[in-house]
């Protein structure tokens, strides 16, 4: 039972292809609401959790408790006129935004979610090789923030993309190597160690208990990605005014920050699928999804946290942290997977 | 008030220096050897005919405190960035707003106003009913102008 | 006093410390005031709304020459008034006006007054009050 | 490989606090040559100060620093007062000692905030706003303004002290240590901050005599100067405190040296309220109608420590009740000036945090 047999079970009277196809419309805009409403409600919850630790109250003008300011808010965005630089590349600082946030939809469609009573198992896509794809499609952000950067013929801008790629490649290949890690424990547990859910099923003790230096460093990773304080070099706005997006105005600057507020939540959604036991927990297996919740909520607030509290680390700091402590940390952190894989059999 | 060399004691108690222009730069430079390395201030003071040069200078070490002081009329006065680095900036303030010119400065500019401000401002004669504008060129460079629709 | 720099510890277990606190402070009552519906307690000595009482002031002009940005010009009222021969009175723009309180200070007869009432928003070039609505309470101006 | 970069920091620029504009040029990510524009909040204070009453001119000092704003009164009153020859009684010297430190430490609690954002941390700011903000409330207690008070007057303040601005500060004196405590572990524990500062920066004592640098930056650089001791005015020859040096002259040791300030100046304005005594808080010489009165003739250069440095105001009189020419040595201008020596060949992010500890605030620069 899942997502996708529920619903084809309600429109089975359509015949098998039509069902089928049907089935994946729908689920696929379903998902892609639920995912662009997740990321605002991230945005609220960011907005309402800074006030609170800031001694602020935060949004609470628009609708109850400020709920509604999202959609003011979008409004605002879609209101404002699009003021496009007369110098630039026109079709890739066009595409750059919409790159981002596509790359980050198509990246929360290969998630699983867990099980929810009737609605069995959520997921659209169960590819046999999820963790390759989802880390593949991971990939584009950085080209659309490289884009958005190079094309704005700004020197802001040029310096924040040439930082965001230099930040990206130092902390990708420890990133791969943590993930790798995660396959070679997953490996004896299962047969299909590249299947997202099935890593996630056979995860009876959390990851992140036997390996917390891959906790550590793709926790690192995911900051980096979504690229938020301490390590947001690419975008600082005390320094560079505003990065790769200083030239972004309206909604294509809303994409941006919809993309990296979708990439915080991704991410806590990938450290608690993969490190924190995801959907697994005590007594019933149908409320897996209320887990999975838990738990990336419990991730969102210690990042909200960490990026609050933290000053921003320099360009060159990162690249040598990245290079010599986080690239040996993980593939200290294979071999231990490895080795607790191969002799211990856990 | 006719400009005397020599010394006084001034309101406050502190010691002032009245020099010629002439022997400006061999008092300031052995006060300099005598310790005093900080250049508090340069202070143009516009009497009309001729214009004051107040130099503050301060010994760190000794915890003194001397007034030097000097007149000049044709607005020329030497300048002493070679001895002290702060009286760069100050000494183009002073050529900004009070219009002195320090000779031997490596860099006279006006330091706030645009570089083609007419007037100085802290002059007596200074004209204050003619109102300049600033704007900014495409170089993003201010520069003044006396009509009203250019600037902002 | 040679100030100590602090000791080098452990990597990371300051940060932590330092996200920490910051968490801490969730729990902490937020000290924002939300203005128009909460009002905030204004200090006996908040001053800014000037008043004038039009029978005692006698024209002397002390408070437009002390004024240091020129707020406050003299105006013909006529108004039977035998103090003030003149009858010349204060007017004030309060868009320029500092709150310095040297016309309180200087004036002979304490005509002139600041008072707590600070609610005087105004859309813009409206802000000159006239010796007759200087004298009128706030909610009776309008402008 | 020589090809740099013109970029255009500000005026309008997150980190430049205000309207300083930077011209760097930048090879990659290093900058080679710094160039401080500045003059974009001119409103030529000296000027007007020539055309207003001595009474008046408090007004333009306020506006200078305006994050503190009692201590650039203090400092004018100083010359004022010397030139018109009407001393404060004692109860005033104290109350504007206190308000002095008061200020400072508002001052600093800024410069704090502003830091932590020049750094990327979002939150310490709205902590030393928190703490300012109990500032605030003795300033417009004291007052009735929060921001430019126009306290001081020439001859003593405005109003005396109540008995509840004395409680007041009180309850200040018990919770800020505590407070500036938190906020300094905020910082000097967080590793990032650390790498961030230490050794970045550097500024030699010769460099920082040379360049005419005042203040905690000089202090930061190891000369034991404070213009509180060297030339003690106000009640400071009377209460004990200490200056923080230190002799590393780096981006954190300004840091702790200001730190430091803010805790000695809790300590002054414990001892100072203890010590406040009775009697009037204002020269009768200088009541009321004498306020447009007041002549002055000589000259007087009277020097304060603000919290930027060394603020000095010289003043010449000729007799009439306005003054002559006021010239203002402007603590935050040095302080900037030396920004050319000390920002280059350091990275962008760099610049950012060393022109975040010169702690600069434009209506004192530009004036």
């Amino acid at each position: 039972m899942s997502l996708l047999s529920f619903t084809y079970g309600i429109f089975k009277v359509l015949g098998y292809d039509l069902a089928t196809f049907v089935t994946f419309l729908i689920d696929s805009i379903v998902f892609l609401l639920v995912a662009s409403v997740a990321v605002a409600g991230t945005i609220y919850f960011f907005r309402k959790y800074m006030a609170r630790v800031q001694l602020r109250i935060g949004p609470n003008r628009v609708g109850k408790f400020g709920t509604l300011q999202l959609i003011a808010d979008a409004f605002k965005l879609f209101g404002k006129e699009s003021i496009l630089p007369r110098l630039r590349d026109d079709l890739p600082y066009k595409v750059a935004p919409v790159l981002v946030f596509i790359g980050l939809l198509v990246a929360f469609s290969i998630l699983p979610y867990g099980s929810l009573y009737y609605i069995g198992d959520i997921f659209i896509s169960n590819s046999g090789v999820g963790i390759i794809l989802l880390f593949a499609v991971l990939a584009i952000m950085p080209i659309g923030e490289l884009l958005a950067g190079i094309s704005s013929h700004n020197k802001y801008s040029l310096i924040g993309a040439l930082r965001a790629v230099a930040k990206d490649i130092s902390f990708e290949v420890p990133m791969m190597l943590s993930v790798l890690a995660i396959v070679v424990m997953a490996s004896a547990r299962t047969t299909n160690s590249l299947n997202i859910s099935s890593v996630v099923t056979s995860e009876l003790l959390p990851y992140g208990i036997l390996e917390p230096l891959g906790l550590f460093v793709f926790f690192i990773s995911m900051i980096a990605r979504a690229s938020y304080t301490p390590f947001d070099m690419g975008e600082s706005e005390s320094e560079l005014v505003s990065g790769y997006s200083t030239e972004y105005t309206g909604m294509r600057f809303g994409l941006f920050y919809l993309g990296m507020f979708g990439t915080i939540l991704l991410g806590s959604f990938i450290v608690s699928l993969f490190y924190l036991g995801g959907y697994n927990g005590p007594y019933s297996s149908d409320i897996g999804l209320i887990y999975l919740l838990i738990k990336a909520v419990i991730v969102v607030v210690i990042s909200f946290t960490v990026w609050l509290a933290m000053p921003r680390i320099r360009i060159d700091k990162f690249v040598n942290f990245g290079w010599k402590y986080l690239l040996p940390i993980s593939v200290i952190n294979l071999v231990l997977a490895g080795f607790l894989t191969i002799y211990l059999g856990w | 008030m006719e400009f005397q060399p020599g010394e006084e004691k001034g309101k406050d108690g502190r010691k002032i220096i009245k020099v010629k222009k002439e022997d400006l730069l061999s008092t300031l430079e052995s006060l300099k050897k005598k310790g005093f390395n900080h250049l508090s201030l340069i202070t143009g003071v516009d009497r009309k005919d001729y214009i004051e040069v107040v130099y503050h200078l301060h010994s760190f070490e000794s915890n003194e405190y001397v007034v030097v002081k000097t007149v000049t009329y044709n607005s020329k006065v030497p300048s002493v960035t070679h001895l002290w680095k702060s009286a760069d900036w100050d000494e183009r303030e002073e050529y900004d707003l009070m219009g002195i010119e320090f000779e031997g400065h490596p860099d006279l500019r006006r330091l706030f106003l645009p570089q083609n401000w007419v007037g100085h401002p802290l002059r007596k004669d200074y004209n204050m009913k003619n109102v300049q504008y600033i704007n900014m060129d495409e170089d993003g460079e201010d520069y003044a102008t006396f009509d009203p629709g250019d600037g902002w | 006093m040679e100030v100590q720099e602090p000791k080098r510890r452990i990597p990371l277990v300051g940060t932590v410390e330092g996200v920490l606190t910051v968490f801490k402070h969730v729990l902490m009552k937020p000290v924002t005031v939300q203005y128009p519906e909460e009002k905030e307690y204004v200090p006996e000595r908040f001053r800014f709304r000037i008043f004038l009482n039009l029978d005692d002031c006698v024209g002397c002009t002390l408070c437009e020459q002390v004024c240091p940005n020129k707020s406050i010009k003299m105006e013909t009222v006529k108004r039977n008034n035998p103090r003030n021969k003149r009858m010349i009175y204060p007017d004030v723009n309060f868009g320029t006006c500092t709150v310095c309180r040297n016309c309180q200070e200087i004036c002979p007869t304490d005509a002139i007054y600041l008072t707590h009432v600070f609610e005087t928003s105004r859309t813009k070039n409206s802000f000159l009050y006239s010796p007759e609505e200087l004298a009128m309470p706030e909610e009776e101006v309008k402008k | 490989m020589s090809e740099w970069v013109e970029l255009n920091m500000g005026p309008q620029h997150p980190s430049t606090h205000g309207v300083l504009r930077l011209k760097i040029k930048v090879e990659g990510e290093i900058v080679r040559e710094v160039e401080p524009v500045i003059g974009y909040l001119h409103r030529n204070a000296e000027k007007l100060c020539e055309n207003t009453f001595f009474c008046d001119n408090l007004l333009y000092f306020d506006r200078m620093d305006y994050v503190g704003a009692p201590g650039m009164e203090v400092g004018y009153l100083e010359a004022a007062e010397k030139l018109l020859g009407v001393p404060p009684p004692e109860r005033a010297i104290w109350i504007r000692t206190i308000m002095a430190e008061l200020s400072r430490i508002a001052s600093h609690l800024v410069w704090l905030g502003a830091y932590g954002l020049d750094l990327g941390m979002l939150t310490p700011f709205f902590y030393a706003f928190d703490l300012r903000e109990k500032i605030m409330t003795i300033f417009v207690e004291a007052s009735g303004s929060r921001l430019l008070t126009n306290y001081c007057s020439i001859g003593g303040v405005y109003q005396d002290f109540n008995e509840k601005i004395v409680q007041e500060i009180e309850d200040f004196i018990n919770i800020a240590p505590s407070k500036i405590e938190e906020l300094n572990s905020l910082f000097v524990k967080n590793d990032i901050f650390i790498s961030r500062t230490k050794g970045i920066g550097y500024m030699s004592k010769e460099v920082a005599i040379d360049y005419g640098v005042t203040g905690p930056m000089l202090r930061a650089s190891g000369v034991e100067y404070d213009v509180r001791k060297a030339e003690p005015y106000l009640a400071y020859s009377k209460v004990n405190f200490e200056i923080p040096v230190s002799s590393k002259g780096d981006n954190l040791a300004r840091f702790l040296v200001r730190i430091e300030e803010m805790r000695q100046s809790v300590k002054i304005i414990s001892q100072a309220i203890k010590k406040l005594p009775d009697g009037p808080f204002f020269n009768p010489k200088a009541k009321k109608s004498m306020m447009i009165r007041m002549r002055g003739e000589g000259e007087v250069y009277a020097r304060t420590e603000a919290s930027k440095g060394e603020f000095g105001v010289y003043i010449v009189g000729d007799g009439g009740v306005k003054p002559y020419r006021v010239r203002v040595r402007s603590p935050s201008l040095k302080n900037l000036s030396v920004l050319r020596e000390i920002g280059k060949n350091v990275m962008i992010a760099d610049l950012v945090a060393i022109s975040g500890t010169t702690d600069l605030v434009f209506g004192e620069i530009d004036r």
